[in-house]
Order: C-alpha cells, then structure tokens, then sequence
C-alpha cells in the first residue's frame, strides 16, 4: 500500500516543466471555445502538437514516432492533460483502436498507419453501437459482403464519437448471418474518406457532439480487415478486455477506474460550490457556510467522490456513474437558481456555470461504454458468481 | 394535528374538475408538441401559444365572481399546471396567475386586476423579501413587464417599460435578474402583516402549481421511458421485461402517482382549510422536485444513448426537471422550512 | 376531492365515546406489555371484549353477533382501535379468512363458525408460504390426500402469525401433484388442535412473533374445504384481489393502502425526534432545533411520511415499505447514540425506545404479505403495461 | 490538495499485511461463530475471547517498540478490525486499542501503558469532550474501569472499581453512561493544545476502526445474501438470476468494494501522512456506516422472512450495523465535520 508522491528524478522533472510549457502554448482560451461550441471531444492542433512530442503514443520508441516515456513520465502527461482539460476523447479512442490494429491488423497496415498515429495526423474512432441495438453489441446487424479483394459495407453505426476528427472507424459488421450471434462478425478499420460514408452529428445535452455514421454500398479493401473472418468479436474483445481488467500487476500510477476522468467535472463543481458558500451571503447577513445543513451536503458530495475514486474496476464504472447523477443534482439543489445559469450569461458560477454544466455531462457517464445494466450484470457473475438469467438471445454482452 | 382524526379520504375528482383536466389536456397536447418547446428556446416563451391561453380565460378564472372572475379553486389551477407541465408549455401561466391573485388579495384597484387578468400586461412575483438593493433572480422577468415584491413590511407592485434581460439557463425559462430599484414605478398593494401573509401564500401557491407542473413532467417522463422500454430489445427480450429496467420505472410510477395525490391534498387544503397545514404545499414541492428530478434521469436513463441526445424528446424533459424546480431559489431552504411548521418552531 | 373532518351526527358521537371508554377500559398496561413481551399481534381479552360488543365484525347484523355499524362508525372503530395500539393483526387475519369462508364454505361450516367469530371465541390464521417457497404462493407444497371423507395433511407452513391464538389456520394445499402449478391445489381451514399439528414460534426482531406450523399425518375432516377441490388458487385469490383493489367505489373513510398503519410507528418515532429535537442540549448550550440540518432532516421525514399516506395501493404498499426503512434509519442517524437505547432502559426515547423500535420493525414492512418485489412486478405489468418476463416455473404470484 | 498531483495509488497489501489479514481472519472464523456472538447477548462481550485476543498481542501491538509494542501501522489495526467486525466479535477491541495509544501518545507511565496493553485493566475513551456535569453515553464503559476524557482543556483518564451499568441497546453493545463526577480516580495525562489534538485524533481513530469493522460486517452480510440467492427458487429460476435481487446485491457490493478501498487510503494517510487529509478516516466512516446500514437491511431483504427473524445470522449483522455506527454520536454531526474540513472551516 502506498500513496505517496512520487519523487521525480531531474529528468522526470524537467519533463513536467516541458510538457507543461506545450500545453500553456497550444492549450489555448480558443481551444475550449472550440471544443464548448463544438463538443468535438478532441482538438486537432493540440492532438498534432501531442504528436509532434511523440506524445500521442508516448511509449513507442522516439524512432517509431514516440517518446519512449517511462510509466512515470506518461503518467505526468496524462495528469497534466487532465489539469489542462485538453479534450481528449479522440486520443483514447486512438490509442483503444490501435491496441487491436497492432494485435490484429496485417504488418502492411501496421507500418502503413504506425506513423500517422504517432505524429497525430491518423486519428480512430468507435464504430460498435448500431441503432436499435442498445448495449448488445454481438447483435450488430452493419452488413459486410465480400466482393473480390474488397467489401460492400451497408448499414449505420451510432456514437461514433470523434468521427468528424477521424481517419478511420473501427466498424464491426456481420459477414455470416446464418452462424450465431457472436461467430458471424468481421472487424475493419473503415476509411471515413470513402465514398457512402455520411457522417451525421448527433448532440447531447451534455456539451458533447457524437454521431451516427451510415455506410450505404461501401467499398473496403481487405486490407482493412482486423483479424480472421467471423472471428471480428476477438479482435472487440482484446481492447475491451484490456479496459475492464483489474488483475493482480496493475499500473500503481492509473486510476482505479478508467472512468475517474468524469468525475473531474463534479470535483470542479464542488470546489465551486464551496466557494459559493463561503463568498455568498444569505439576506440576513449570514453566508452559507455558518449552516449546518450547507456543511452536511458538501461533505456528504466530498465522501461520495472519495468514494468514488477509491472504488476499483467495474464497480467503480457503477459508482462513478451513480455519484456524477446524485452528487451534481444534490449541489443544483443546494445552491439553488444560481446553478441554473449557463456558461457565459450574467451570473453564470465559476468559470462556466460548472455546476450546471456538471448535471447535464453526468447522466452521460452511467452509459459510455456500456450502461451501468450491464457492468452490474457483470458484477453479478464474476464477482458475486450469481446465477446467470437464460435470455433467448443470450451470451452475454461485452 | 390529530393523526387519528376521522376525515374524509376522497381524492377523486367531481365531474366539473374532470372537465378542466381534459380541456386543458387535449388544448395543451394539440397546441404545444415538443416543436412548440424546441421552438421557444432558449427563452421559453411563446407568445402565441400564451395568447391563446388568455382566451381560454386562465388568468381570470381563479379569481372571485367579484373580480370578473369564475372562483375556480386551487383544485382546478393545480389539475391545469399538470397538463401544462406534462408538455412543458413555454408559457408563463404559475408566476402571472400567482401574481394576479396576490393583486386581488391585495385590494388592488379593479382596472389592474382586471388588466393582469386579461393579460394587458404580464406580472411575476419576487420570491425573495427585498433587503437593501441586492438583485434577486426572478422566475419570468424576462417576459414580464410587472413584479410584486416584498420591499421590508410592504407588498409593492413595480412596473417598467420592458421586461428584463433574460439570463441563459439550464431549464429554458424566462430567467431574470431583478432588482428594485431600476426606475420602476411602484403602487404599494398592502403593508405590514398583511403584505408578509399575502407574499407568503403566493410563494407557498407557486410551489404548489410548479409541483403540479412537476408531476405532469415527470408522468410524461415516464410514458417516454415505458414506450422505449416496450419496444426496444436486448438479448432476445424487451428491454422492459428486464427487472433492472421495470423496477426504476416503477419507481417512477410510485413517485408520480403519490406525488400527484399530494399535489391535489395540499390544494383542497389550502382552497378550503386556509392555514390549517401549511406545510402541505411545501411538502407537495419537495416531493414533485425530487419525483421530476429523479423520474426524468432514470427515463432518460432507460433511453440509453438516445436519451443523452438532445433530438430525443426526453431531453427537453430532463433540463427542466431542475430548471423548473429550482427557479424559486434552492429545495434545502423548502425543506427546512417544512421542518420548521412540523416542529414547531416557524 | 374532499379531505374535510367527517360531521358526526349524535348517535356516532356517542358510539365514539363508548368506543372509547370500552378501550379505556380493557386495554390496559398489561395488554401492552403483553404484546411487547409476545410479539403476540392479537390480545385475546381485548379481542373478546370487542367480540362482546359486535365489533370484531362489525358490519354484521345484531342478530349475527356483529353491530350492524355503518361505515362511519367502522372508520371510528378501526381508528380508536389504532390511536389506542391494539394489537390487531389476528383481528385482519380473521376478517380476511371469513371472506373466503362466506363465499367458499359450505353452509354447515359459516353456520358452525359464524357466531364464534362473531364475538371472538374463534379466530383464524393465514397458512400461505411455505420453507423454500418464498413468495411463490403457488409452489405450495403441503400435501393433502383424500381419505373417505377426510384429508391427510402432510407438510409445514411458515409466517402463520398469531396460529398460537388462533382456532383454525387457512391452509392451501397440493391436491393433485400432475396438475398445473395453479391448478392442483385445494383450500382448507384446519383446526389447529388436531392431532398432528405443531406450532413453532419464531421470533422476529421486529418485535412481533410468528410461526411456523407443522402438519404430521393430520386428519382434516372434507367439511373443512373452502372451495372446490383443486380449486384452491380461486379460493385464495378472492381475498387477496380484495386486498389489491383499488378501483372506483372506494371506501373514501378507509387509508389509500392497506399497510398504511405500519406507517404509524414512523410517526410515532418522528415525534420522538422533534421531541428530542426541541428539549435537549448540545455541549454549547443551543438546541438542536436551532440547527437547519436538523430542521432538514425532519422536514424530509415528514415529507416522505405524508407522500407515503398518499399514496395509491400498489404503490402505496412499496412505498411505505422504502419508506419506513429509509427514513427510520435516517432518524436514527439524525439522534445518534440515545436513538439505540432500548426500551426500559435508562434514557430510551419516547415511551419505549420509539426510534429503536421503528428501525427493527420496518424491516418486516417490505416483506408483509408479499415483497415489495411482487408488488413491483404487479406495477410493472398491470400498471405500466410493461412486457412480462417469462420465466420457466411462471404464471404469475398473486 | 492539488487533484492533479503525481501520487501512486497502490492498494495492495505487502506480506505481512496479507499474513496479519490471514492470521485474524483465522483466528475469528474459529473463535467467534455466530453462537458466539448470540451467546454474549446482552451485553455483548465475550471475557474468553477477549483474553485469547490478549495473548494474540492486540492491546500492545500498535504501540512503538520504546513502549513494548510491535509498530504496527494503522494499516495493520484496520485489517484486523475488518475481520472482527466480519464476525461480529463481542469484544472491545477498538475502544481499548485507541485509548491505549492516547495514554502513550499522552506519555502517560511506562506501568500504566503496559498494564493497559496487558489488558489488565480495560479502558475507553468519552468521544464528546466534557462539559459541566453531563452525562454521556461511552462506548464499552459496560466493560471497561477506565475511561479517557477531555475534561476543559485536560486529557484525564479516569478509573472506578467496576464498568459502569450496562444500558440495553440496539446492537447489543457494553454501552454505558459515564460521568465523569462519579467518584473517580483521575489522572491528568495532558493539557491545553496537546490534549485536544490527541483527543480529536483518537475520535478520528476510533471512527476508521470502527468504519474497517463496518466494512467486515457489511461483506459479510453480502456473502449470506448472495449464498441465499443463489439456493432460494421462485418461478423456477434462482432468485439471484432477477435482477431485482442481483442488482441490490451489486450494490452492496459496490459499496463494501469502494468501502473498504477508502478505510485502507485513510489509515495509510493518517498513518504515513498525520494531519495532510484529516478528513479521510471521517469520510470512510460515514461511507462504511451507510454501507453497512444499507447492505445489511438490504441483504436482509433478500433473505425474505427469514431475513426478519432472530434465528437467521443476518438479523445479528442488521441489528449491530445501526448499533455499532451509533456508538460515537450522531453521523449526521460526523458528516458536518467532513464539511468543515473541506470548506477549510474547520
């Protein structure tokens, strides 16, 4: 057990002084209005001065378009892109895909896309979800038939986030209807360039723009293909598998949860709302902190997202998704009208009506990646080890 | 009160109350679909659709014969503010009826009543009593031109030309920052204790009618949430055959459907026993705050990624859960003025 | 709409009064202490007491044993019964069971018990689940097998409270094993002094004791069946359907929900907390009322209190149940360590450890008569309209 | 706090701490069976067992080397009251352990700190600080001769012949009320600022033992419910396989999860880092008392009817979960503590 500061060496300091010092350069008062007015979820010029560090793929060696960073120096850069709030959904899903492009895809491919990816200029994107499938994604119905060397890709993708940033989507696709549901699928890694690829926005109320992504007689190279024939829900499998593991050999410097990144928000709205308490005051006079029940409310908002951060692995995604619902409703009821104003109007709280902002981008986390349904479901067979319920489309998800 | 008492439990409605409600629920649905609300934003008004309201006579007809108008009760206002929140109908209909009766109440001259009622002119309240010259966010001052205040031991009607500069909000609802003292023409309406009394039975019938609004919210919520749930399938089965989706919608449904009963107890209370629970409506706010907050997140929930989308309708729903509830200042202060009347202590 | 104080005309005035000083009269200290020593949930004395004057059926005609009482004066009845805590659920369970028994009985067998249920010499139990069976009523396994005109019963009942009190115990029982679930089960109403019978007591934490009642080769005489043979799912439904409904032509004297009496205890340990709340001291001298904490946390009790009250059938029963469970446990946080104290003992809140009292006994409040579980089923589907799951042992409970 | 500084966050145990977790976990599944703990009803303590604890080395374990002890870490104490609190251990393990260190901390006499880490005499610590002539209600002064109070500005530690009068309670606990008046011996163990700081430290202490032992006591619930869910039928399936039964249990498990995770940071914190996040071990209790609050009543609930009576062992876990989180006051005021903290009010 151990949660002490790691003492940085010369080196890993000087490190933090530069990544800092990229990020106050490229990390710019436009690069969050782009990414408020857009949702875009990943900014260009930052991901390409990331690459231009060898910081996209931080531990590739510098040769291959890294920076050969050790654990310590990756986990500098990922806090400070934290603390800098660089958008960085397109980033995670980059380096989610790559995992499978380096385990499945062709030595062509590899060396083809390795570059890109590293400099920043080659950017993924998930195509797993399809309209009317929820969180099954086995069911996926996006249809790939085999035309010579290439094939014929018809049918929709949905929260294809990023995609209008990206060069390719992962896209799983079903080539083989007749063998079951989790045998009969192929994954490609899809030029988003190619004609019939329609890219059309989707916003959430939680500031983040999506997508559906329609594909209507799309030519893929076999090139593109991840993997065997109707073997595409391993290659799925492989990042997803790497993204709920927990295992004995975890990373001492990660998070507990890959989702403790959404909890940043609430912290902010917190830190906001103890500010409110401590500089408002009541018309009798009085500020906010001098009551009990104002006290009880930010400690009991503080416990949930110690909590939070303390909860390992699939019961964290759980925690985490709860806390962001109950904890940012609780503080818009404890501030009261003043949480209501959005960012940029007279009155808006803290930098950008953080509270506000935080209610809306919460109900989000109880779905990314899977709803909360289904990380109980999964919590219940392989922690508790409960009996399975025997569903007619079974095999379960995910 | 006596917990033991023998009293009536009657919560059905007469013919003349189930007359109102579908009146005002096949005008709302066939006037305001979410377009209407989609098209109002971000201010969250439709004049349009407000007008067409006044022609109905709802800014009269909670007012006695006396003062032109029909006596319909708090029943009837709080059967309207369900359908109107079950579309969540942009139109400033709590705060101007509110703030009408408060003038009534008020003794106010007949040709002011008469003009608020006719809709001449818009009239929100200030929740807040006015201390010194701070601004207060008042619920609708971005469409109302008039505001009943309580400025110290007085009951103050100020009017200025225009309505306020909205302020961009969560909820979409006319917003305003408002304060006293910007040139407005002031008619004091009462002093003293009659002016506290009279304010403080227009905050407790605004959160009554906005609990309504809540409920009908909340209820429309939960339609959204159980129609997906029918349709959409996971694993071979309807997603609502899965326990871990009917269980949260039932929850909806046991919130709605008491919330709903309280809503209608506190206004039979406070039309026919004035005074005698005065923390019923305060209690039916509680209630329908947490009832929209928690039933519009956990349908929007049941919608999965859709429900994150603002093109789904349930969107609309879950922004003005708290942007509805919360315009009238925060829930902890209501629920410690609630705690306050049950011990005592107020 | 119409919540108004009923107007008592002189001749309900004066059965208030003799309601009353009945009351005054008979349930003394000792019926409580009693009660609190047995967890009995039936006090004989009272309960024939009652009988002498008509009331335990009270809408009978005089000439039946009962009082010939209109509604009003039942309402008067049942809420002094509750204002003075008689333990009453040996009175429901014998209403309950005489419903069946009027409307499945045979002629010889209302006439043989009608008057001694009438003036409370005969008192009847619920004999529903079994060990295993949980709230699968319709699993019953107790197995009965015809012998001339007599049954063989064989098997245990389980929750049969207040079977140490009672005569009879309604018993449905597994007539024919070939049939459907539903369909081969038949209803009897054994004499508990038959040889054969054993009744055990378990004990609850709430407070209250229940049994379990073994059937070893016991010999039930045919006149005792209630209902056609096999038939026994009709016989049971009738009351249970009664209990459930909630359809136009309600009684506007009676509560919304059946269990809206084990709210009572909740109020009962609200007023404690408001007590404790306004008369004791914090080391600085001020109240606990002085704190909005405090004043919160009551005004959320209330609050769940009257929506709980308010709310409809169904609804109401899982409400209550979330309810008491709740908001108990949030009393007793809110008092702290005095909030333990059990009854009798130095310092115990109200009049006998109210708090602690309300906190064990709401744990059996979302069980009773089937788990909130059921009645959240019955919501979803009768309610909501929602698609039932199919389960392989299906057919609906209850 | 910097949320964005580089720290490891490694929750797991080293050897020792695993062999220490595996030494009590043994020890308590063989010397403390459910009938053990029936068995001590009312008063909940077992005097065996307490003196085979004793020679395990618990009363001086935690104590420095100088003082006869082994260092053991907090890290260390928070194990082992995990696995006491798993079995619902009728000893008062966590009182006695926390006032001994206070009197080495206080540099109260080599004798007297070896005899109470002897355990020959038993002591415990008053949690609100005296004032005037008030009563207060002390954990384990049923049991324990010597209590440890802030007396104004004075830590004293004061002893009587006997425990005080056992008062009946909820979790069957040896609670008692204790003044301070009573003909005790008294002796000044500090003064002024150091007396409150190792006051405030040990109720600190106090409330992260008992949080690990909530932890135990709340998995341990979690197994019964899931053993029952997994063997109990209905409709023909496992009941556990309904979501409606597996997804509470998730809960549970989510918490204790979370729980437990949060007791090891602050015991780490308090131990390595004294005084840098003094809000932890105040946080850990108030998760582990809800955690425990909630899942034994709602692993309770699983258990159906059985799970409401005396004869099941939940009903030993649901009765001691209110019962021993109780024991230091009120949560509530433990909750506004953690609020002043980290609105730097403190």
């Amino acid at each position: 057990m151990d949660f002490s500061l790691v003492e940085l060496t010369r080196d890993q300091q000087i490190f933090q002084r530069t990544v800092r010092a990229l990020l106050d350069e490229v990390v710019t008062d436009e690069v969050h209005e782009h990414e408020r007015a857009t949702g875009d979820g990943i900014s260009v010029p930052v991901h390409l001065a990331l690459g231009r560090h060898g910081w996209v793929m931080p531990e590739w060696p510098v040769e291959d378009g890294g920076a050969g960073l050790d654990p310590v120096c990756r986990r500098i850069l990922e806090l400070e892109l934290a603390r800098y709030q660089v958008p960085r959904i397109g980033l995670g899903t980059t380096r989610l895909v790559w995992a499978a492009v380096e385990r499945f895809g062709s030595r062509e491919l590899r060396e083809r896309l390795g570059p890109g990816v590293a400099d920043g200029s080659v950017r993924f994107c998930l195509g797993y979800s399809e309209p009317d499938g929820g969180s099954d994604i086995a069911a996926a119905r996006v249809r790939a038939v085999r035309d010579g060397d290439h094939w014929i890709v018809n049918g929709s993708k949905l929260w294809t986030t990023g995609a209008q940033c990206c060069q390719y989507s992962f896209v799983i696709t079903r080539t083989d209807p007749d063998l079951p549901k989790h045998k009969g699928l192929t994954m490609f890694l899809v030029p988003l360039d190619l004609p019939g690829v329609e890219i059309q926005p989707i916003m959430t109320y939680g500031g983040e723009r999506t997508n559906a992504v329609f594909f209507g007689d799309v030519r893929v190279s076999d090139d593109q293909r991840l993997g065997e024939v109707n073997d595409g829900w391993t290659v799925l499998r492989g990042p997803l598998d790497k993204e709920h593991s927990l295992g004995p050999g975890r990373d001492v410097l990660e998070d507990l949860s890959s989702l403790r990144q959404y909890l940043r928000p609430l912290e902010t709205a917190l830190d906001v709302a103890v500010a409110w308490a401590r500089d408002s005051t009541k018309p009798d006079g009085s500020g906010p902190l001098a009551d009990a029940a104002v006290l009880e409310r930010l400690g009991r908002a503080a416990t949930e997202i110690e909590l939070a951060v303390c909860t390992p692995g699939p019961l964290g995604r759980v925690k985490i998704g709860d806390v962001m619902i109950e904890q940012s409703a609780q503080l818009m009821d404890l501030v009261g009208t003043e949480a209501l104003i959005s960012a940029g109007a007279d009155g808006a709280l803290g930098h950008e009506g953080d509270i506000d902002f935080t209610h809306r981008f919460a109900q989000g986390t109880t779905i990314y990646g899977g709803t909360v349904e289904v990380f109980r479901n999964i919590i219940a067979q392989h922690d508790l080890h409960l009996p399975r319920a025997s569903f007619p489309g079974a095999k379960v998800v995910i | 009160m006596d917990r033991f008492e023998l009293r009536s439990q009657d919560f059905s409605l007469d013919e003349d109350q189930l007359a109102v409600r579908a009146a005002f629920a096949d005008f709302f649905a066939k006037e305001c679909p979410p377009e209407t609300v989609r098209g109002a934003e971000p201010r969250g008004f439709d004049a349009d659709l407000w007008g067409r309201l006044l022609t109905l006579g709802v800014g009269s007809m909670s007012l006695p014969t006396t003062a032109g108008g029909d006596d319909a009760t708090l029943v009837d206002l709080v059967l309207i503010a369900e359908e109107l929140g079950r579309v969540l109908a942009p139109v400033p209909l709590i705060s101007h009826v509110v703030a009408t009766r408060m003038l009534e109440r008020a003794g106010a001259p007949a040709s002011l009543i008469s003009a608020a009622a006719r809709g001449d002119f818009l009239v929100t309240l200030a929740h807040a009593p006015v201390t010194g010259g701070a601004r207060q966010l008042v619920p609708d001052a971005a469409v109302a031109t008039h505001v009943v205040a309580l400025l110290d031991d007085k009951l103050v009607l100020l009017s200025a030309d225009g309505p306020g500069a909205h302020v961009s909000n969560q909820g979409c609802t006319p917003l305003a920052w408002w304060r006293p003292t910007d040139g407005h023409d002031r008619t004091v309406l009462a002093a003293g204790a009659k002016a506290g009394a009279i304010h403080t039975d227009a905050v407790a019938e605004w959160r009554l009618l906005t609990a309504a609004a809540l409920v009908g919210m909340a209820d429309a919520a939960l339609r959204l949430g159980v129609e997906f749930a029918k349709t959409r399938r996971t694993l071979g089965v309807p997603i609502g055959s899965l326990q871990g989706i009917s269980f949260p919608l039932v929850d909806i449904a046991v919130g709605v459907g008491g919330t709903r009963h309280l809503v209608w107890k506190a206004a039979w209370y406070a039309q026919h026993e004035p005074g005698s629970r005065p923390e019923l409506p305060l209690m039916a706010f509680d209630a329908a705050s947490r009832t929209a907050t928690h039933g519009t997140s956990a349908s929007a929930h049941v919608h999965g990624g859709l429900g994150f989308s603002v093109e789904a309708d349930i969107s609309l729903y879950f922004l003005r859960a708290k942007g509805w509830s919360l315009l009238g200042g925060s829930t902890s202060a209501n629920l410690r003025e609630i705690g306050s009347v049950i011990a005592g202590a107020a």
